[in-house]
């Protein structure tokens, strides 16, 4: 028995899309509004651990695996350092903002003083947010899973040696 | 104005972690224990960046009214905390990976019998 | 500061009132359940509560975490309830 | 600047070795002057028990905890607080924290 | 109330007077004595780094050092978790 | 491929009310925020695709959304108001006969009975505990009993749910 | 600008970020196959040594070097985290590199039966990542980030062997302790940035006025990096994480906690260096209770150590009593600043992190080389193992003469300063010293008797010599050991004194960042 | 550079030389007095050379659980660190050899090397008998280690507290008798009793009654040495020989490193160096007859556990209150 | 100011919760009320103006922290054993 | 006009959700409490939402730029209480009623049949 009932499960599949862009958002937006990689990282992992308790460890596990998501994050940890990498490379210093101010796809200045915000400023800062993002979903994501997996087992193993 | 109770409130929030890590006997009461002190250095790190009257230091949407710098609350101890905020999560999942194996091998959470290592 | 700030205000601090309530019950429950009512009952009041201090701040973007709140308290009651329903994770 | 000075005393290594390694050089040449062979096979290379009957290689062997018995005997009182305080307890290790820190505040904030 | 515990808090409690002690001891609540590296990086955040929020400034460019050691941090906790339940995976 | 779309569409949707007033190009959303809307959307509608569109797509349909509208601005919401009022005389005088009872709505679809679900959790006097999964049978929990209900089982949902089924068999079925 | 220079002007930041990166890609790299995996582990750790050693000639040659990351020009105040790299940072970052070249090399063929490698091998370049971190970092706040890089790290290794209930005992010992000692280092931490504004050390140390607050800071930061440290009486979780972690593992945790000890230094001499400078705290006060606590840590740790019958639990404790040693020099150096004995002392203190780390991290190789070819640590249970591992028990000799301080070993030469220094603040201090140093002596000659004297037991009568990259690890560690016990002075001058030097000038840390800018 | 390197060779050599003959000498006058001293006839002084001579021709048995290399390595390497102590003491009116390269620590530790290679080599011999004679002899070294030391820091400290540099080193020793250095009547009764704890921790050091319970005839037949034969026996007989002269040695010239030259005002080079030399042996053989001859006879061995006590406890305790008596020396003066 | 009381209130109840955090038995009670206190600790850090660092508690504290606790509560025991 | 009906809906809201927390404290079980604390919430929430919408539109009709962006934000909360409460408060029921919380004073208890008429 590791679902739950109907309705929480049909909530969850209607609710999960809605959580999910709503932290890509927060990651998009997090050079503008409050948020950021982590934030936005952090409401997509709860997204999916949304689906986790509705549906259980094994059917994500099926879906998802945890070796692919462990690539996942070492793919965001390795765009975050490259990214900072390249500020050596392009700018002068490791974890330059090379792109700040350099009118290149993120590069504008906004706008001194209160505005509405555009995207396209910032720098770096968005795709370091989009690396953080991809990792810290990755991470806690796979933290969650690989323990509720865990735990599942050793209560399946439990119940087997009891009975 | 309201006596620091925010600071005392750290102050407490420290002590009672202490206290469920040296007094209870569960393995989970001290990993809540150190939660709770974490929650308490995170709260004290923001507080200390708050100006009375202050708006976020978010320039997107700000009213026209706030004078900058002095009417915005202090950026960096909202970055340190965020950080301290992962810092706290990754502890708190290894720290209960560790439990759930100790529960495994030793059967019990009692502090008092998980000590085969000693002397 | 808008024109409603004050009334805002004393809104606010009723649903401290809430939370104090909702708090008691956490406290007192009984059982597991009653406790996961009172925290249900006080995520909700707290995201009002937060919808409430952007309107009285004006502040337009710091509503987001009201509707993070909303929609993740949901998960964490979720995985209570499956726990106290026997559930294997 | 071979060797080290304290400004209390010295110590050159390179020296030291160097009387090591004639002195050794020396005393080989003088333990060569002795006697090399002895009959592998016989009696005498069993170890010597006062006659009694050779143990199991088991039990021959002196145990590591047996070591040092006068020592551990002769300060017993010492060991007994230590190992009481060793409890193994993850409580006790963050209460020694807490008291290192009191102890500290204490000469640190009073004095 | 064993040994011990009669031990614990006595200490215990000198601690959490000093806790208490630094808590009053704290600037007044809401005013900052000292703000000069955080005004400066209010006034520059939008002009140096072109974003809006300086806390995201702060943490992606000022000190984005600290943010590369966050999520180390967490590719940490993550890889240790997962070498922990290695072996539970298998079966 | 189609739950593909309809995915990333509504996400795309939801994306665009979270944004507004970002820009004046394209009316109050600016190109960029487009670009990234619709990028992030197709992420979205790539990983929830299966999750969100279960083999039923009968929702894509416009007059379905209205009669949803109408649903929960009229009966709906009224049923709402009076579930609170009795709930505020009940809690003000403390008078309950609470009970757990069985109701068969005959609702096929998940999504149907997902929305009478929480129809009943928010209106008068009544909380869905338990579904059978099966039969899509509710088990509700009802704060004040009528004794009239009682007689036939499992229990006529007119007395718990007054028209709410008639409703949601229109829009989800 | 010769690719070189530029190598060497950028070396700070690509020392953290070269095994920060190749432990990112590792995970990826060990899916083309263990043994590239291992040759890339070896290769990073082998860049990282190679950039630490580059930028150590050019800090030992020019002076401290300052790294400012995200921006060329330092504004005032200083708000961007720098990189301040001066001689006893570069020298507690050889110690571990060095440490963890060698447990990558060690573990090729030690870790090879067991699963979970690739997060073994990321975990292992993370916590090199770390200590060098710790060490090479200006920042209060990165400096509380990286230790918690390399306490999680550290604890999921010392798990390692999740089978052994005892070995997750002692992680989670590890964790608890790390967790609440990295979270007062926080709230120390949090205390300064509240009062001055500022978190770069250098900064903060112009400034610091000493009020209540900031010595509340100090004991915080003081205890939570001591116990960090293993000082006694905090040091039990020492010997429980230490002797459960895999001996390659055990070789870096050696450094890890000099890593906090480097911390302890750091904080005492350049954090508030002024404070006992300009004699608004009397270095008497704290030096006298970091000596008295120094001198526990020799005794308890060596007596603990002499009853022991696990091997290395009781090379752990040896290892507490190696601390106390370092600990006597920080306290002696503080409580004598200023004289010439107090220096002697504090070269010996740092001289004595470069001998504990080899002759320690020696013995736990070769206790990891028993276990390996014996699976046994009981010392009562071993024997007769100095026919079959002819070079394993060569090394342990050379370890147990270093680490009891024999002539003509590196430790002798540490001691020697230390012994010869310490009598003058106490003829005490010197005697427990050197009390205990016989005591290690008997300590090991102990495990020497019962691990590889004695007949020849019949179960370990198959048992071979370790394989070769072991024996490369113990080899070079061995041979390091005796060269610098030949030419100690070389070494003190050269290596030792720097080091030490750029700790009591603390000025010149400070001025250094005002130079360019800050302040 | 090369002529201290010549020196040295030079040096080892002649000392080497020395040392081994006088300590057999002096070996062979000690088991002759005692002989007197217990109503024997004892035997000729010459007897120590005849015994080596005689463990040279036996044969050198290795025993089965033995490894060979350890246990053969052992006797030599004891025998060469005992030499090489030589060179560092002051003998006579020779300035030591390596004066400028070594001090008082350094000997102290060189002292361990020739105890430890007899552990080592009982351990390496696996007899139950070396084993548990091997132990003792460390647990004998930690004991006398600890007052050793106070002795040697006491002096060194109370040598700086005066204004010297290189207080370690023996010449500066030998050119600031400690007699000399207190000022008072505390200093010197403090100075006393450190005498006393030396000369009762001789004994210890060179493993003879009361505190030879690693060689127990009796109880362990020979303790660490029961496996030993032939020439390696040899090589720990020699060692100690030599040993036995260091240790007196070094209790001259902490105490009485006073010459006959200069108390009787001699100016000629020879005459001085050849005077001194016989002082010199003098002051020697009367410090081994009262640390080694008279103890020996007098009194009965002690237990292990006895022997940790004795030198933990009164030892330590009564060295200490040395320490203490020279370190308040100066504030206490007879008006 | 009205607002300020919130900065006393809060605080308190934070304090509150998290005692009972610490003191309830039950180990899942203990779950629901350091959720509570990350909850009100998100709402405190809401009024002292950094909704950044709310949301990151929000989506930290509210969801995650729970979650791990109640898998390792399920994994090992709910209550707390007394001897 | 418009200015008092924002008042009377908040008032409404805060008197349900004061509502809600006395009913949670008066209530016998887990069950009655589940009904106050959800439905009374989820029903003043919509209410002081709304009078945040009606405030920030009142705003954005005088002038103001951004509050369009406040009313939808608002809006979103809303809307994610309404679906999330009550699926929550359906998930507690089953959970308390599987953890063995039987309802108090229960006339009628359909759901203990349950399982017994699958057999």
């Amino acid at each position: 028995m590791s679902e739950m009932s109907k309705i929480v499960r049909t909530i969850a599949a209607i609710v999960f899309p809605f959580i999910m862009i709503y932290g890509l958002y927060v990651i998009a937006h997090g050079h503008l509004t409050p948020g950021g990689g982590f934030q936005g990282g952090a409401i997509v992992a709860s997204a999916c651990a949304l689906l986790l308790v509705a549906y259980g460890s094994m059917w994500t596990m099926r879906r998802i695996g945890e070796k692919r998501l462990s690539v996942f994050e070492s793919i965001g940890a390795f765009f975050f350092i490259a990214l900072a990498l390249l500020g050596l490379f392009f700018g002068a210093v490791f974890f330059n903002n090379f792109l700040a101010g350099s009118s290149f796809l993120f590069g504008d200045i906004p706008m001194v003083g209160s505005n509405t915000g555009d995207m396209n400023t910032g720098g770096v800062l968005p795709l370091m947010n989009f690396a953080v993002g991809i990792k810290v979903v990755a991470g806690l994501f796979v933290i969650i899973l690989v323990m509720a997996y865990a735990s599942n087992h050793m209560e399946k193993k439990r119940g087997e040696k009891q009975g | 104005m309201i006596f620091n109770i925010p600071f005392i409130a750290v102050a407490a929030l420290i002590i009672i972690g202490l206290y469920a890590v040296i007094f209870r006997k569960n393995l989970i009461k001290t990993v809540i224990g150190i939660t709770i002190i974490e929650s308490g250095v995170n709260l004290f790190l923001i507080t200390l960046g708050y100006r009375e009257g202050g708006v976020p230091p978010i320039y997107t949407n700000l009213p026209e009214d706030v004078s900058i710098p002095r009417g915005m609350v202090l950026p960096v101890p909202q970055a340190l905390t965020l950080t301290s905020i992962v810092i706290g999560v990754a502890v708190l999942a290894l720290m209960l990976s560790l439990v759930i194996h100790i529960y495994r091998v030793y059967g019990t959470l009692d502090v008092r019998r998980i000590r085969r290592l000693r002397e | 500061m808008i024109e409603f700030y004050n009334t805002l205000l004393v809104v606010l601090s009723l649903l401290l009132i809430c939370i104090l309530m909702a708090i008691i019950r956490i406290i007192l429950g009984p059982t597991a359940p009653d406790r996961v009512v009172g925290l249900d009952t006080l995520n909700t009041i707290v995201v009002v509560g937060m919808v409430i201090f952007g309107a009285a701040y004006n502040l337009v973007i710091i509503v987001d975490v009201a509707i993070v709140y909303a929609l993740l308290s949901f998960v964490s009651t979720l995985f209570i309830a499956k726990y106290l329903e026997g559930g294997r994770f | 600047m071979f060797s080290i000075d304290t400004g209390s005393g010295f110590w050159n290594p390179i020296l030291w070795v160097l009387v090591i390694i004639i002195a050794f050089l020396m005393m080989y040449i003088l333990r060569s002057l002795g006697r090399k062979d002895y009959r592998k096979t016989t009696e005498q290379i069993k170890p010597f028990l006062s006659g009694n009957p050779e143990l199991e290689k088991d039990k021959m062997h002196v145990r590591g905890s047996n070591l040092y018995w006068g020592f551990r005997e002769s300060l017993k009182g010492f060991y007994n607080v230590l190992l009481k305080l060793h409890s193994g307890n993850t409580s006790d290790y963050i209460l020694w924290f807490v008291v290192i820190m009191a102890i500290f505040f204490i000469i640190i904030g009073v004095i | 109330m064993s040994r011990r515990d009669m031990f614990a808090v006595v200490f215990f409690s000198i601690v959490c007077m000093f806790f208490i002690f630094s808590a009053l001891l704290m600037h007044p609540f809401g005013s900052p004595d000292e703000t000069d590296m955080d005004d400066m990086i209010i006034k520059n955040t939008q002009r140096e780094t072109g974003a809006n929020n300086g806390v995201t400034s702060v943490v992606f460019d000022y000190r984005g050092f600290d943010t590369l050691g966050e999520a180390t941090i967490l590719f940490t906790a993550v890889a240790g978790v997962v070498l922990l339940f290695r072996r539970m995976k298998e079966t | 491929m189609i739950s593909f779309i309809i995915t990333t569409v509504i996400c795309f949707i939801t994306y665009l009310l979270l944004t507004t007033g970002s820009g004046t190009d394209v009316w109050i959303w600016s190109y960029e925020e487009i670009l990234i809307g619709i990028i992030l959307s197709l992420i979205t509608g790539f990983i929830a695709r299966n999750v969100f569109v279960k083999n039923n797509l009968r929702m894509l349909n416009p007059i379905r959304w209205l009669i949803f509208l109408v649903y929960v601005i009229g009966p709906f919401f009224v049923g709402m108001a009076k579930a609170n009022i009795d709930v505020a005389y009940r809690v003000i005088t403390g008078k309950i006969k609470p009970g757990i009872v069985r109701i068969s709505p005959n609702l096929k679809t998940d999504l149907g009975i997902t929305m009478l679900a929480n129809s009943i959790t928010l209106t008068p006097g009544t909380l869905s505990v338990d579904i059978d999964e099966d039969e899509n049978d509710l088990y509700v929990h009802w704060i004040n009993i009528k004794e009239e209900a009682l007689k036939k089982k499992p229990v006529d949902y007119k007395y718990v749910c007054n028209g709410f089924p008639k409703w949601i068999r229109r829009i989800a079925e | 600008m010769t690719s070189i220079e530029y190598i060497i002007d950028h070396s700070p930041a690509l020392i953290i970020a070269i095994p920060l990166l190749g432990a990112f890609l590792t995970p990826l790299v060990s899916r083309l196959g263990s043994r590239i995996r291992n040759v890339f582990v070896i290769i990073v750790a082998m860049l990282t040594a190679f950039l630490v050693f580059l930028l150590a000639s050019d800090v030992f040659s020019d002076g401290i070097r300052t790294y400012i990351f995200g921006s060329q020009d330092l504004t005032t105040p200083v708000v961007r985290i720098l990189f301040e790299v001066d001689g006893i940072s570069i020298f507690m970052a050889i110690i571990s590199v060095l440490l963890s070249l060698l447990a990558a090399i060690y573990s090729w063929s030690f870790m090879k039966k067991y699963d979970g490698l690739d997060k073994y091998y990321t975990l292992l370049l993370l916590m090199t990542a770390g200590m060098l971190g710790m060490e090479l970092t200006g920042d209060m706040f990165n400096f509380f980030v990286f230790l918690e890089i390399t306490s999680i790290s550290s604890c999921a290794l010392i798990a390692f062997w999740t089978h052994k209930g005892e070995a997750v005992e002692a992680g989670f010992k590890y964790i608890v302790v790390s967790a609440v000692g990295a979270l007062f280092v926080l709230f120390a931490v949090a205390l300064l940035y509240g009062q001055y504004n500022a978190l770069n050390i250098a900064t903060l140390a112009n400034t610091i006025q000493y009020s209540f607050l900031d010595k509340i800071a100090f004991v915080l930061l003081i205890t939570a990096l001591g116990m960090k440290a293993g000082l006694v009486p905090m040091h039990m979780w020492l010997p429980d994480s230490y002797s459960q972690a895999p001996s390659s593992v055990t070789l870096i945790l050696v450094g890890a906690t000099q890593a906090s000890l480097y911390g302890v230094f750091r904080m005492c001499f350049t954090l508030y260096g002024g404070v006992f400078a300009d004699g608004i705290l009397s270095s008497m006060t704290v030096g006298w209770f970091i000596v008295v606590l120094a001198l526990v840590t020799i005794l308890i740790g060596v007596t603990m150590a002499i009853i022991q019958t696990d091997f290395k639990r009781l090379i752990a404790y040896a290892a507490v009593a190696e601390l106390g040693y370092m600990f006597l020099g920080i306290g002696v150096g503080l409580t004598a600043m200023g004289t010439s004995y107090g220096k002697t002392a504090l070269d010996g203190g740092v001289f004595h992190i470069l001998n504990d780390a080899l002759d320690v991290g020696l013995l736990f190789l070769v206790a990891g080389s028993i276990y390996y070819a014996t699976k046994e640590r009981d010392l009562d249970r071993m024997g007769g193992l100095a026919r079959n591992m002819r070079y394993t028990s060569m090394f342990f000799i050379i370890g147990l003469l270093a680490v009891a301080g024999m002539p003509p070993m590196n430790g002798f030469a540490s001691k020697l300063l230390i012994y010869e220094s310490t009598y003058q603040l106490s003829p005490i201090l010197s005697i427990i010293a050197i009390l205990s140093s016989i005591l290690l002596l008997a300590v090991f000659v102990k495990v020497f008797h019962s691990v590889f004297m004695g007949p020849e037991l019949p179960r370990f009568r198959d048992v071979q010599e370790v394989p070769r990259s072991m024996l490369l690890a113990m080899g070079i560690i061995a041979l390091i050991i005796i060269v610098i016990g030949l030419i100690p002075g070389i070494v003190v001058e050269n290596i030792v004194q720097p080091a030490a030097n750029s700790l009591v000038n603390h000025l010149d840390y400070i001025s250094h960042v005002i130079s360019i800018g800050g302040v | 550079m090369s002529e201290i390197v010549l020196k040295t060779i030079v040096g080892t050599i002649v000392l080497a030389l020395f040392g081994i003959i006088f300590g057999l000498l002096y070996k062979g006058i000690d088991r002759k007095l005692s002989a007197h001293m217990q109503a024997r006839v004892g035997p000729p002084i010459r007897q120590p050379f005849r015994d080596v001579m005689k463990l040279f021709t036996k044969e050198n048995v290795i025993p089965r659980h033995a490894i060979p290399w350890i246990f053969n390595l052992a006797p030599l390497a004891g025998l060469v660190a005992t030499i090489s102590i030589l060179l560092y003491i002051p003998i006579g009116g020779f300035e030591p050899i390596l004066s400028g390269s070594g001090d008082l620590i350094l000997i102290l530790y060189l002292l361990i090397v020739p105890s430890l290679a007899m552990v080592v080599g009982g351990f390496a011999s696996g007899s139950p008998y070396a084993t548990v004679g091997a132990q003792r002899e460390m647990v004998t070294m930690i004991a006398y280690e600890f007052p050793l030391a106070i002795i040697i820091v006491s002096i060194a400290w109370k040598l700086n507290q005066l204004g010297n540099v290189d207080v370690f080193a023996l010449s500066t020793i030998t050119a600031n008798p400690v007699w000399n250095t207190a000022s008072g009547p505390l200093g010197i009764i403090g100075f006393a009793i450190l005498l006393i704890v030396l000369v009762i921790v001789t004994p210890g050091e060179l493993s003879k009654i009361p505190f030879d319970a690693p060689e127990a005839e009796t109880e362990i037949a020979g303790g660490l040495l029961v496996e030993y034969s032939g020439r390696n026996l040899a090589m720990f007989y020699l060692t100690d020989g030599v040993k036995t002269v260091i240790m007196a040695s070094l209790i001259v010239v902490l105490f009485f490193p006073y010459n006959l030259s200069n108390i009787l005002g001699i100016t000629g080079v020879y005459t001085t160096y050849a005077l001194d030399l016989i002082f010199y042996l003098l002051k020697v053989f009367l410090v081994i007859l009262f640390s080694v001859t008279l103890i020996r006879v007098g009194v009965a061995r002690l237990k292990i556990d006895q022997i940790v006590y004795t030198y933990w406890i009164p030892l330590t305790l009564l060295s200490l209150v040395g320490l203490v008596f020279i370190m308040w020396d100066g504030f206490v003066t007879v008006p | 100011m009205l607002l300020e009381y919130a900065h006393i209130v809060i605080p308190i109840f934070i304090v509150a919760t998290s005692i009972f955090a610490v003191l309830l038995r039950d180990l899942l009670g203990a779950a629901v009320a350091v959720a509570a206190m990350s909850l009100l600790l998100s709402l405190e850090f809401y009024i002292l103006q950094a909704p950044d660092v709310a949301i990151a508690e929000a989506g930290v504290g509210a969801c995650l922290t729970t979650a791990i606790l109640i898998i390792a509560i399920k994994a090992t025991k709910r209550m707390e054993e007394e001897i | 006009m418009f200015d008092e009906i924002i008042y009377i809906l908040l008032g409404i809201g805060v008197f349900f959700n004061i509502l809600a927390g006395v009913g949670l404290l008066r209530f016998p079980d887990v069950y009655t409490r589940l009904h106050a604390g959800t439905k009374c919430t989820t029903f003043g929430s919509i209410f002081i939402c709304g009078s945040v919408i009606l405030v920030a539109l009142k705003m954005w009709y005088q002038g103001g730029a951004e509050e369009s962006v406040l009313a939808l934000h608002t809006a979103i909360a809303l809307i994610a209480i309404l679906i999330t409460n009550p699926t929550g408060a359906h998930a507690i029921a089953r959970a308390a009623y599987r953890s063995g919380v039987k309802p108090a004073a229960a006339v009628v208890d359909d759901l203990k049949n349950k399982g017994r008429r699958k057999k």
